[in-house]
């Protein structure tokens, strides 16, 4: 027996050990990278200067990290409208209906996304589809340009990351007791009130997990932005990357990158924060 | 929306016509007419399915007739949904908000009336006391035992001062000994504030302790409206009989029909039996007994006590083995197999004299019972 | 791993010594000896959170003792996981595999043993009469109803010829009538395998009825061991007097005391009781007892009757007031409020010349009980 | 009331329209695409002709998607072994620590993922951290060449998409009822044995849906395989992306695209199909 106990545990820690080498060391390299500077040889020059952070504060930086940041939440903000209804609709629905409309949901996963993100062209072109449509109505006299404007780089990342939007959403509404929403009506509330005071409160965590599976990806996806965006670098992703296959300039691509981590962190610390004191504090 | 507070003390609270409820091609609910009177305690008893919850569930407008009515203080509200019905549901699993502490758990209701916060302080205070959970305000749910969670239920209820209370199995979750003490405490609840309580259980003792009327249901429609009294002495049929506590049913035949009682052969025996059914000579029908009415003396005991044995002589003695006794604490059953092969189970009390079981696995015994107290009903199959 | 089906039927099939179990710095379980004997059905009975079922999960295996030892038929069987223990258990929420039909479910331990495909066929096959589903091999278990799915995890555990079966509160999920008509198919069952049964409950009707020992705890201790009546009728203490039925608590005062029995002054009398303690004269002592040991008559009928006046006259009557009267079927409850202002319950049977409750609320009566049938214990606060 | 009916209807007819077109009509574009041929100014001519399917079955292309799927096949296998251990563990864990060990699997989703695949050549680089180790130990003498092989871009893939993995088996195991385990192990089965027959068949949604998570986009992961696998175009991802990018050979890449969607399905299919027999027939 002892040795079982024994052996359970090397397995645990093994596992736990392992998980946490191979979760941390490339980001800890990324870490101690963004501290580095930038030799033509070896592409990283260890040391220890705040240099490349100086860097990222410059104007253009700046402007490249607000707008990206942006853009990405307005992503974020047109995922979660357009996601909430339909999860709500899922959870509630009846099978097989419910089976079907999850696949829905899961078909944008399965075609290879950098190859929709060109269908998006072919919808939003000059002589695409939708302007096809709005001329061929008269409803345009001129056809729209709507390819390479920041308009067209939201669609296609909120069509790509739908689908982690909806998922958790669905999740969270899935497991929500209905009973919660009846007492809510059964004490006089409103369709509407209900929501607000229980069903968004209650989904809150699908809501928060949903957002940072869109937000994160949504600065970081590059071809969908050189897709639908051209030439411009709107998302940091773009900068990030071009830091490393570009500019070589890795040190400054690290730094970026561990700024964007730092502030998601500083984010959801904000977010667990305001939302314990208001579980505390809601009478007081 | 019309102040349902102010309403006439005539019509009954609650009002249900002809009511069906259709889920998935399945009648859960099958023609049901019920008055709920103003002020009364009513349990609705019966299996689960047998469809007590729904009916509950379109009183507070949850689900929608299929077809038929539901009047609340003579009002057709089948087209009102929940928020603007004057009825507050116990859930059975409370349902209590997680993420609200006691407080606002009990003064959602009247914020969603949009009362001021001083008379929302104070109608809460209110509530709370008489649920005795005075000082538990800043609690959040989850922390609290199913007892209290309960009574937070109770309290976010009736803090709406209701024209009904809906229970939904509310004392299902608890311990034994915790559900016994709401028992008497919901009933005195019901009292103390006049609001018309409506109960939804499967345990017939809860039905009884609280009630001023019992609705037994079976199979989505009523199979008899009540007093417990009534129901346990008089039942309607076989089902109601056997659901509403332990009962010995023997088959037998009518011999005479005369006003107001029957000769009837049972067990070998011939009896004049009290019934208000019309029968003919040569129907079949039930004998049922409840095990408490039965009385059983062993035959050596008839035989060595010539007084005993007389009142065993009426003609209403069977004549068994004990199979087995079964102690309950207050009382004991035994198990008597009639020498005909039927089973009757009796039910004891000790006496004064001797507090130890008296019959053994194996003795022979006479069955008697005490006149009158038989019901007969005609022949179901 | 010994053959635990031959062996010695003097040693018990299960002994705790002195058993411990800390959780997160919490006794869950404090100290508890207990023996079952081979071929009984024993029930341990508690509130929810006293230890019952960490006691049958440190017997079946799913936790270690913090300190102490479990033996099974006489083997030290701390160190051994589930699997290689004889005893099989029913769990609260039955557990049947839901990716396997019944037979499956039941034939699981036997596939786990490696019988052959024809044993298993005729052993399945056996179980699943005994709990009268033959038939119900090729069913999915999700579409079975509580009570069937109930006797599939009776079955799948018997059909493995346990050494003891334990019995996780199997019938608490069950309707009423459904749970009643288990309990004496459990008991019968028991009797007909003569495998040992050990069974946890919160209902002290269901123990009492199923069981020949009970084991009444609290908090994480033993309170008592007993036969049903013996817990009844001698319960050790406040505790465990209350936890097995409704009781009046009289507080008193010992006058004298003298061989097996005491003068103690109660509510105003002076009555001589039997009792087993030793007290002294001045000692604060609880007189206990049972509603249903209770007399109670209206002091209208005392003064008319000049004989049943005499009965009472005896010193151990007491006057007050009728608060309500409770409607049980078979029986019922009368609340009095005594002229000193405590409340003492009264369990009355219906007699045979008046069908009807005889007390109303507000009838003054005089309270009196059998003779030795008080239980005298030391003051507890 | 009626009319709150009919706007409720409304909602949800048209939620569902518009999820239908969302996720419809650029697949319905990139099927039709397929069909077409590649012209020089508007990359698709429209048409129908089973031409470039008949090109993927060339001997060179098919090599690739073979060799794509076996490399994908080969990610999913080495995530699925890593996390069902660790998804286990997290699932059994005690507050706080299952929180701590979940913030763990989320963190390499929050670094960028191109950052962490160039974080990943600094591991396996000729003078990089792994080899500085086994030459400092001396382990080997020659500095092992581990860049741009299949075992990198398996590696660089697994470690990317290990948290897609994780995340469902974790819901699966946490979800799983321990008192299936327990009466598995009452009725006699040891630890492997309850594995197998219980507690794998009872996770298996989790299971299916994490490989379908990673295998997927591990096929369609072009940048890792760019940047660890070197010029070699070894995903159909990068073929894929060639086709739009550098060839320009847009039909040829759709086709691309609907096939590996149709063996998807055709996979899914298969494996419901089997489930339910397995269920239906156990005994028979």
């Amino acid at each position: 027996m002892r040795s079982d106990g024994f052996f359970k545990t090397a397995v645990i820690v093994g596992t736990i050990a392992w998980m946490a080498l191979f979760a941390f060391v490339p980001n800890v390299l990324v870490f101690l990278a963004s501290f580095g500077s930038a030799s033509p040889e070896n592409f990283i020059e260890p040391g220890f200067s705040l240099h490349n952070y100086a860097r990222l504060m410059d104007r253009s930086h700046l402007e490249i990290m607000l707008s990206s940041l942006e853009l990405s939440g307005l992503v974020t903000l047109v995922c979660l409208l357009t996601a909430y209804p339909f999860a709500a609709i899922l959870a509630r629905a009846r099978q097989p209906w419910r089976s079907y409309m999850l696949v829905l949901v899961v078909i944008p996963f399965w075609t290879n996304s950098l190859v929709r993100t060109y269908a998006m062209t072919a919808m939003l072109n000059t002589s695409g589809i939708i302007n096809s449509v709005l001329l061929g109505l008269g409803i345009v006299k001129e056809p729209l340009a709507m390819m390479y404007t920041p308009g067209a780089v939201v669609l296609g990342l909120a069509y790509t990351l739908l689908p982690f939007m909806i998922l958790p959403l669905y999740t969270a509404l899935e497991r929500l007791d209905r009973r919660y929403v009846e007492a809510s009506r059964d004490l006089g509330a409103t369709p509407i009130k209900t929501f607000w005071r229980v069903v968004v409160p209650l989904t809150m965590p699908g809501i928060v997990s949903g957002c940072m599976l869109v937000f994160l990806p949504g600065i970081g996806m590059f071809y969908v932005s050189d897709v639908l965006g051209g030439a411009k670098a709107m998302l940091l992703g773009n900068f990030i990357r071009d830091q490393f296959l570009t500019t070589r300039d890795w040190p400054l691509g690290a730094a970026a990158s561990v700024t964007l981590t730092a502030l998601m962190g500083v984010m959801l610390v904000l977010y667990w924060k305001s939302s314990s004191r208001l579980n505390a504090g809601s009478q007081a | 929306m019309n102040d349902a507070n102010v309403s006439s003390p005539t019509i009954p609270v609650v009002s249900l016509h002809e009511v069906s409820k259709v889920y998935d091609g399945q009648h859960a609910l099958n023609g049901v007419s019920l008055d709920v009177q103003r002020g009364e305690f009513l349990t609705i008893l019966g299996p689960s399915g047998c469809g007590k919850t729904t009916i509950l569930r379109l009183i507070a407008g949850f689900e929608k007739v299929t077809s038929g009515r539901v009047y609340i203080d003579g009002q057709d509200v089948s087209g009102l949904p929940p928020e603007r019905r004057n009825v507050n549901t116990v859930f059975q699993s409370y349902a209590l908000f997680p993420h609200m502490n006691v407080f606002e758990n009990v003064a959602f209701g009247l914020r969603m009336k949009k009362r001021t916060e001083a008379e929302i302080v104070s109608s809460v205070g209110k509530a709370l006391r008489l649920v005795q959970l005075d000082g538990f305000e800043k609690r959040m749910v989850g922390n609290l035992s199913g007892g209290q969670q309960q009574r937070v239920a109770i309290a976010r209820a009736i803090v709406n001062r209701p024209l009904v209370l809906l229970l939904d199995e509310p004392l299902s979750a608890l311990d034994y000994r915790l559900r016994k003490r709401m028992q008497l405490d919901l009933k005195h609840l019901q009292r103390k504030l006049g609001i018309t309580f409506v109960l939804v259980t499967h345990d017939q003792e809860e039905a009884f302790s609280m009630s001023d009327r019992v609705v037994v249901m079976n199979d989505g429609h009523i199979e008899q409206i009540g007093t417990p009294a009534g129901i346990y002495e008089e039942p309607r049929n076989l089902y109601v009989a056997r659901f509403v506590g332990e009962i010995n049913i023997l088959n037998a035949e009518v011999v005479e029909q005369s006003e107001g009682s029957a000769r009837v052969r049972a067990q070998g025996l011939d009896v004049t039996m009290r019934t208000r059914c019309a029968f003919a000579p040569g129907d079949k029908v039930h004998v049922l007994l409840r095990p408490e009415d039965l009385r059983v003396e062993t035959l050596k005991d008839l035989a060595e006590d010539p007084e005993l044995g007389d009142s065993f002589a009426g003609g209403r003695s069977m004549v068994g083995t004990v199979e087995e006794t079964i102690y309950k604490g207050a009382t004991y059953d035994v198990a008597v197999r009639l020498d005909n092969g039927s089973q009757v189970m009796a039910t004891e009390f000790f006496n004064e004299d001797d507090e130890t079981v008296y019959f053994r696995a194996g003795d022979r015994v006479a069955v008697s019972w005490v006149e009158g107290w038989e019901v007969v009903l005609p022949h179901e199959e």
